[in-house]
């Protein structure tokens, strides 16, 4: 479903903010990104959905290379995916329904077919009786659900979530990850940034820490690891 | 098609700002519409006075009068010439007095000679051919001179090339602007709505698609600018003809419908262009 | 003075949108300036036409000089009078020859009689004063007949009046365009900083710190309207003038400043009444 | 510094948002508020610096009442104030440095000063190396801390903050919470809303529990209660 090879990304005056990153993620998987502020979290989302390329290395997703992919063939990519950003991203003139809607539209979806997926969705992340409010008249929770909606409508291969429950309390944290676990177990991928240590712990899933750019400890490689060790 | 719906919806989310753009179009268009009407019109009286254009070969005072009228049988049969009058002496005095206006008490003497007055045919009457025609006439005998007004043709002529440069020239720099400033709209349109369509990419949009509504927009805009334009330039010049009565010309249908093409292609090239420059920077 | 900054800085950071109200303020005092140069130099050709106006008083062909000459003075006493001359037949003779232009050759006899020719001081020259100083001439014993153009002057008059009364309404029609297309533009601007005049608010400014940069952006845009509207009239007057080789006169130093004064009035007024409607809303 | 009382605020389709709600906040107090999603503690918060009015009851701050205030003293209201938004409220088009500069030019501060302000303020919150990155350059909790920063730069005697951590880790949550205390302790008083229940255990500060609109737990209320059935 993804992988990185040996993946380098510098920004302007920054220098690197990713250096020499490799891993993989499989169909289907559950992986946790975390790390500290800084880290290149974001900037591995932003590569995945290719709105960064990599300065060096190669970055498959879906079957596309980030080396060969054309521009033209990015909004191919991008329908496979469900994104939730950091910072929601909302059409500020849009109700919520309109706003999960949109993406939808975008794809071209049969009008007729918009209704149902849209409220289906709302209702997933509990925020039916808000469909017909505007972002604004919202709480920062509530927007953030309608960014989950969004990235669920339609239904993706792989689920990308950007700090998903940044503004939600503990029962409503605990509400939206059992959501992306439902997800999951219907065959979608996630791949979710977090600081939130306690979900990853709660959970058993795979979890990857970055510091600094670079991949600090991978679960998956942490067991091999110890399965190696035992058999010797 | 959520493309047409979109770009209407642009409509009502910017008024003022489509109304802006509708009204540059239209006021570029009426520019355009009034200093054509003016050519229209400025054709139309030339082709008139044009038809002034005589040549007037004065006949020695002793001529018989078959002899003049027989060169006048062979003047008419000239392929240039449309008509030959044969002025009497009674009727040049008759014509000098209406055409002098208030001296006409002052004539009383018979002075004026008599005439054959040559009519050429439309086509016929720039400056070369009524100076050839002119030379044709002053071989003949009986003729003691000839006039045509000779500076008066040239700079009738004169005239009309400035006009006809002048539409075009000014046509044209008039569609730059037009298209200018539609553009400069798109592009604000397309700035306003930079949130909107690089969430749009992010959630799979091509760029087709998002280019769409901008072109839709363009092309709606600029048959509303040309309407308008239409009936702007129609007011005004009922308005001034009314008030200066004088006669004048409309455009006919066909010409009504090119102004309203014009509209939609400048609208459609504007935003084209516009939208072909900027959506990349978004 | 961070508000002249900030008004400096909305012209680096949306330099279409600043040209584009700065090109409509321009276009607008353009046209403005274009009628007001038509204006002018109608004025001035009617001026000079208007120095033409004359009566003529002719005289019986029999009375003797002396006492024409004597009539002639006391004519010239009149208030409304600026001169007379005294015009003998033969300078009749010579001057019909030159208006009458190519039909020169064909005036042979002296059939003109003398006249006493009266020009009106400038003032006098309207319709009614032309007929009474007329009249008064009309009454002298030795006058056969007296001739005015009487037309002609209506006409004049007229045409005067029709031109004034549209300079003005045409004026107020394009000031009131231009107005509202800077109050537009301004809205836009104001539209599209409504992100950062909200933070504004939030981080405690006041609505007056908030609407000063957009006041100067206009004031700004107003004079560089006005330079650049004075421009293109000076150009197109040159352009034109040049190509139809006509003589053309351009506004003095004062009419200048106050197009540019008119281009920042129109700016700040825009502005002021764009920013005072549109402000509350964001 | 802040006296609410017996303060509704209905919002247009919702209702109530805030129900018959009192609490008071003494000058140079550490105040926590908390709730689920959609509790209405944004909603207090925009009271407090009067982005809304109270539908009925009362809202003082620094001696200023929502009953009486004319528009025109709300800019001075909020001259006294540092507010960090949920949602950042960054200007795209400047820089860090730029975005808390903006906040002292406001607010008319000589421009002599502004400088030494804006880099001692910058340098607080750990963000000295990113003075000149626009918000896109940054990470989500780099582009929080800018708010933050702003908010401190104009020595405010009331901070707010609304869910400053939520795109934190565990070390930059603690980091920003010790500066906002470092605030309190020089005098200012500070109301953070937040759903981090870490934060309040560990503290023995003041909290604030709201739940659909009503104060369901205020602790100092709770204490002086402990106190009287102690003293029975
Ligand atoms: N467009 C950019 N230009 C320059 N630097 C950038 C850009 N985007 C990100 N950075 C820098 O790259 C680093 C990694 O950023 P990234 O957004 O990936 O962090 P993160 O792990 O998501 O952090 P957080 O948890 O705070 O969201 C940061 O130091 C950030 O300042
Ligand atoms: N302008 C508005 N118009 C209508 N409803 C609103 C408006 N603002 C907020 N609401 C509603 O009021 C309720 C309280 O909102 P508020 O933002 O105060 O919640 P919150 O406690 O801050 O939640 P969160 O932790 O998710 O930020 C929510 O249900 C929200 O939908
Ligand atoms: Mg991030
Ligand atoms: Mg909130």
């Amino acid at each position: 479903m993804i992988r990185f090879t040996k993946v380098t990304k510098d920004y302007p005056r920054l220098g690197a903010a990713l250096n020499d990153v490799s891993f993989s993620v499989a169909k289907g998987e559950f992986v946790f990104l975390t790390g500290p502020s800084g880290a290149g979290k974001s900037t591995i989302l932003k590569l995945i959905y290719m709105e960064e390329r990599p300065t060096d290395g190669e970055v498959r997703v879906a079957g596309l290379s980030s080396v060969t992919i054309r521009p033209r063939d990015i909004p191919k990519l991008r329908r496979k995916l469900g994104i939730v950003f950091q910072d929601f991203r909302l059409l500020e003139d849009r109700t919520a329904e309109a706003n999960v809607a949109f993406a939808l539209e975008v794809t071209g979806t049969p009008r007729s077919a918009i209704g149902g997926k849209v409220s289906r969705a709302l209702t997933q992340v509990g925020l039916a009786s808000k469909a017909t409010s505007y972002p604004r008249e919202l709480s920062g929770g509530e927007q953030q659900r309608v960014a989950i909606a969004r990235a669920l409508v339609n239904d993706p291969v792989l689920l990308i979530a950007d700090e998903p429950t940044g503004n939600l309390d503990d029962r409503a944290t605990r509400g939206v990850f059992q959501l992306l676990r439902d997800i999951n177990a219907s065959g979608t991928a996630v791949l979710m940034a977090t600081h939130n240590l306690d979900l990853i712990r709660r959970s058993d899933y795979r979890s990857i820490e970055l510091n600094r750019g670079k991949i600090v400890f991978d679960s998956a490689e942490a067991a091999r690891a110890a399965i190696e060790r035992f058999a010797e | 098609m959520p493309a047409v719906r979109d770009s209407l919806f642009a409509f009502r989310r910017a008024p003022l700002l489509s109304a802006l753009s509708i009204t540059t179009i239209a006021f570029s268009l009426f520019a355009v519409g009034l200093f054509g009407l003016v050519v229209v019109n400025i054709r139309q009286a030339l082709e008139r006075v044009e038809e002034r254009v005589e040549i007037r070969a004065f006949v020695a005072e002793k001529t018989p009068v078959e002899q003049i009228a027989l060169a006048a049988n062979e003047v008419a049969k000239y392929a240039e010439v449309q008509s030959v009058d044969l002025v009497t002496q009674e009727q040049a005095l008759e014509r000098a007095r209406r055409e002098l206006g208030e001296f006409k008490d002052v004539f009383e003497a018979e002075f004026l000679p008599p005439s054959l007055d040559v009519h050429l045919k439309s086509g016929f009457r720039d400056p070369a051919t009524v100076h050839q025609v002119a030379d044709r006439l002053k071989a003949l005998s009986f003729v003691e001179d000839v006039r045509f007004g000779e500076e008066w043709i040239t700079q009738l002529y004169r005239l009309r090339n400035i006009a006809g440069v002048a539409a075009v020239a000014l046509g044209l720099a008039f569609a730059a602007v037009a298209i200018i400033i539609i553009g400069a709209t798109i592009r604000m349109a397309v700035l306003a709505r930079s949130r909107e369509i690089s969430i749009m990419r992010l959630v799979g949009a091509t760029d087709g698609y998002i280019r769409r509504p901008f072109l839709i927009e363009g092309f709606v805009k600029g048959i509303l600018g040309g309407a308008l334009a239409l009936g702007l330039t129609w007011l005004a010049i009922h308005v001034v003809s009314g008030y200066l009565s004088f006669q004048t010309v409309f455009f006919d249908q066909r010409l009504a419908l090119v102004g309203l093409a014009a509209g939609a292609m400048m609208g459609l090239v504007g935003s084209a262009f516009s939208v072909g420059r900027h959506l990349p920077q978004v």
